[in-house]
């Protein structure tokens, strides 16, 4: 029915080495999508996090599905860092471009935009520019003497992000999730989880329809309650914390990494 | 002294000290992981005559941003953040902050989060606080391992922005950002300048006389400890346990 | 009480030179307010439209009040041209700087973005562009002999425009006219109307908070309801169609174009 | 020959010609003060086998954009835009069009509304129909005094569209790009070469022998006299008076 799929079927869209763009923790994060993509074994993604991440690139990363990650950060806020991610970046196992917050905003908003190229006032001076041989810095041609960076448009070959109503038609409601337009514009295709399905079209509402993802720019949706645990999702529930303490201090060691993966992320197939 | 004088926290001076950092302000923006921050700007809700706007990057409860995370930093780059805070892995005596990697960027000794929106907002936003817990030659160097963001920046790059202050549990320094040097402003009580001269690992300027830091005054105490704690548990909960004694999960339920 | 103001004293943001951004009619065109400016005897705005207006630059134009204007078009649509822009621009009346809708979106989103230029594809090859000598072509750096535009941002003194809907704090809920954000922020200051007021917090309620600019964008907000009076408001009420075809006969003379204005612009003073 | 051919309007075969252009496109989008195209979507989404995404930007009401006017140029930018259509005061020879001026553009004899979003959509979109009402030597012109948009570009300027057709109440031209030119490619009943070739101001290719445009087929032509019309009216109020007969406010009422 119109592009309602089951989970697995609605991540047919993400394939080995797929370029996949993912939101920051406060704007849905697909997390029980990811445990999918886990179990299916994704090798080589390409992550674009918007514009940093925690859990979700860092399973990604400890189960070895992640070749390359651009980011301005991947960590757990005050609850500790990322053992996964410093490990595999440590032991030169994933390829790191460093970034900061704005610069892949403006590098997404640029392909929103159809432009090659992002601008971003800043960062001159910063070793992340020295770091990144993909941006430029030119002189601004309205300023004299003005230097100012260049950011290639980042182009996610999908989008994937939890969010919590879709209709039938495939509309999404984001509420004021905005990077989740930006993601769904600049990437070629988009695949959403959601909480739950909203009866009749989010687009005939004026007051939903202004925080809607209209449904041409979906490839998939898959309905997946709680798919954002254990993060948190806007007002609809908190982030588990105790679960997530407990993660950092399994994850410190590859052995303690993969019992979590048992436990969490396979045994929910044999369930 | 203040009546609590003795049984106040370091963090709780931290917070007194950026409280009057942000006196003023129209719109206090905190970023990720920064309980003391957050804190401060909650206390001058609360106190300030012109109760400041402030909106928490952590917590969509407690923000006021409509148009995804972007707008903290387009919002920035208009000109309308007057205040944010950034902490680092180390901070160097020229006021670059290092938030990625402790050793060579190609093969690092150690590894951090990442540099989340310091690159930029450390030029955009006219009042940068720094803080940092640990007062040590370890995080307080001459020079950073790796410049996430530069303290000053050349004439003809465009900057509104940068540091103002460092805070630290054993002082409170202001940056001079003609000379791109810190200097002493204040020693926390109980604490010395020799102390502050022995774990600071950057030189840096200060008066014949250094001030005692002024500890949170009574008025401020009980609403730091009570609604503020509480309001402060709900996002950073290992905080407010660890300084507050609020038990952890208490402001979710 | 907070923001909100009567209407002339909303408008005191605005005054004589303001550069003074506007939204196309689907966005919400504040026409109380622009009979109130003309009342008022407001001179030398320099007008940009976002990115295309009709009667709100006709009758600003058509009373005097527009040394520039910034517009990738002023018109009725099928119903007929802009006459009194159309005589000021053949009679040399006020200085016209063409342009095309999205290279006003890029500039203004530039200004949004603390961005000192937009960016954009195409219009290579366009008579617009060699009419605007403040627009640059730069080689694409990411490219090769690969020519793109570069605007300077547009940082208009103020935005006006009319709303559905305004709380007491001064929070304005726009539904999906998002183009009223880009003038928001790209703009140093904001005046609303608004149809009417909402009680409570529209930030309070994450359904309308996802469509509503903040009060700290907002100078000042006055009640207008049918502000928008003879053009349409969304779904809240259409455009009078009766009214702009008997406008556009009566302004083809400038004595006909005073007529309406005494009829419909400085009547209301009186009454 | 239609059952109701005689009495068929030329808006009505323009609309016809139209609606078989934009066959297979996944999204048209319909600009401002576009009654023909946006009659010929309407139809497509009745009649094709897998219905197009049509979006007018005119109205609110049948558009899917929630993002504000930039999301058709947004759209068009990213490549997600197939159709999309454009007038001209004049059109010339080689497909470019004028929207702003007749004359010189400092001191012009005539001026028109302005270009939209003509000098970016016509580059970006690949399928650019372009109608013109009134087919004569005063708007199919040698060379436009304006270029509102250009008919093609060099090789290395970005375009991934441009125009594919001109469809006029005479005849309907392909446009091949490679030579810059139009091609008639049929004529519409009731008109001959002849007839084109007077009243057209640029020179044109044709075959030998120039078909006669098919007009709307007996099933086309009650959905567009019907549901179609109706549906216009609430946008069109003019057009589909004028066309359809239905009364200025009978939509709006």
């Amino acid at each position: 029915m119109g592009k309602s799929r089951d989970l697995d079927g609605a991540l047919a869209a993400i394939s080995d080495g797929t370029k996949l763009a993912i939101p920051a923790d406060y704007a849905g994060v697909a997390m029980e999508a990811t445990r999918a993509l886990i179990r299916r074994g994704v090798k080589r993604l390409h992550l674009v996090t918007l514009p940093a991440s925690s859990l979700q690139a860092e399973l990604l990363i400890g189960a070895g599905a992640v070749e390359t990650i651009e980011t301005s950060a991947v960590g757990f806020g005050e609850l500790g860092s990322a053992p996964r991610f410093t490990a595999a970046v440590l032991g030169g196992k994933v390829t790191l471009k460093d970034a900061t917050c704005p610069a892949i905003h403006s590098a997404l908003r640029a392909a929103e935009m159809g432009n090659p190229f992002g601008t971003l006032r800043g960062i001159i001076g910063s070793d992340i520019l020295r770091q990144r041989p993909d941006w430029r810095v030119i002189d601004n041609p309205f300023g004299e003497n003005d230097p100012i960076v260049l950011l290639p448009a980042i182009r996610p070959d999908v989008a994937l992000f939890h969010a919590p109503l879709a209709d039938r038609k495939g509309n999404i409601w984001v509420g004021r999730r905005r990077d989740l337009f930006t993601l769904a514009h600049a990437s070629a295709r988009c695949v959403a989880t959601v909480e739950a399905l909203h009866d009749g079209d989010l687009l005939a509402d004026e007051v939903m329809a202004a925080a809607t993802i209209p449904a041409f720019y979906i490839e998939a949706v898959a309905l997946a309650p709680r798919g954002a645990w254990p993060l948190k999702m806007g007002d609809l529930y908190a982030e588990d914390t105790q679960h997530l303490l407990d993660y950092i201090a399994l994850a410190q060691t590859e052995e303690g990494f993969r019992r979590y993966l048992d436990d969490h992320v396979f045994r929910r197939r044999a369930a | 002294m203040s009546a609590a004088g003795d049984t106040i926290k370091p963090e709780e001076v931290l917070i007194e000290v950026v409280r009057r950092l942000i006196a003023g302000a129209r719109h206090v923006a905190v970023g990720a992981n920064s309980p003391i921050p957050a804190a401060a700007a909650f206390l001058a809700q609360r106190l300030e005559p012109e109760s400041p706007n402030v909106s928490l990057q952590q917590s969509p409860e407690h923000n006021l941003w409509t148009d995804g995370g972007r707008e903290l930093f387009d919002s920035a780059g208009q000109g309308r953040i007057d205040v944010f805070f950034f902490s680092g892995a180390q901070i160097d005596g020229a006021g670059n902050i290092n938030l990625n990697v402790i050793g060579d960027y190609a093969h690092p000794k150690a590894r951090f989060p990442g540099a989340y929106g310091s690159a930029y907002l450390y030029f955009m936003v006219p009042r940068i606080i720094l803080f940092r817990l640990e007062h040590s030659r370890r995080t307080l160097v001459e020079k950073v391992d790796f410049i996430s963001a530069p303290g000053t920046s050349p004439p003809n790059v465009f900057r509104r922005g940068g540091p103002i202050a460092l805070v630290t549990p054993l002082c409170h320094f202001s940056f001079d950002k003609p000379r791109a040097r810190f200097r002493l402003e204040s020693v926390h009580p109980g604490h010395s300048v020799e102390e502050v001269l022995d774990q600071t690992g950057f030189a840096f300027d200060r008066p014949e006389q250094v001030p005692v830091t002024p500890p949170p005054p009574a008025e401020v105490l009980p609403l730091l400890r009570g609604p503020v704690a509480t309001e402060l548990a709900a996002i950073y909960p290992k905080f407010a346990e660890r300084v507050f004694g609020i038990p952890v999960g208490a402001a979710v339920a």
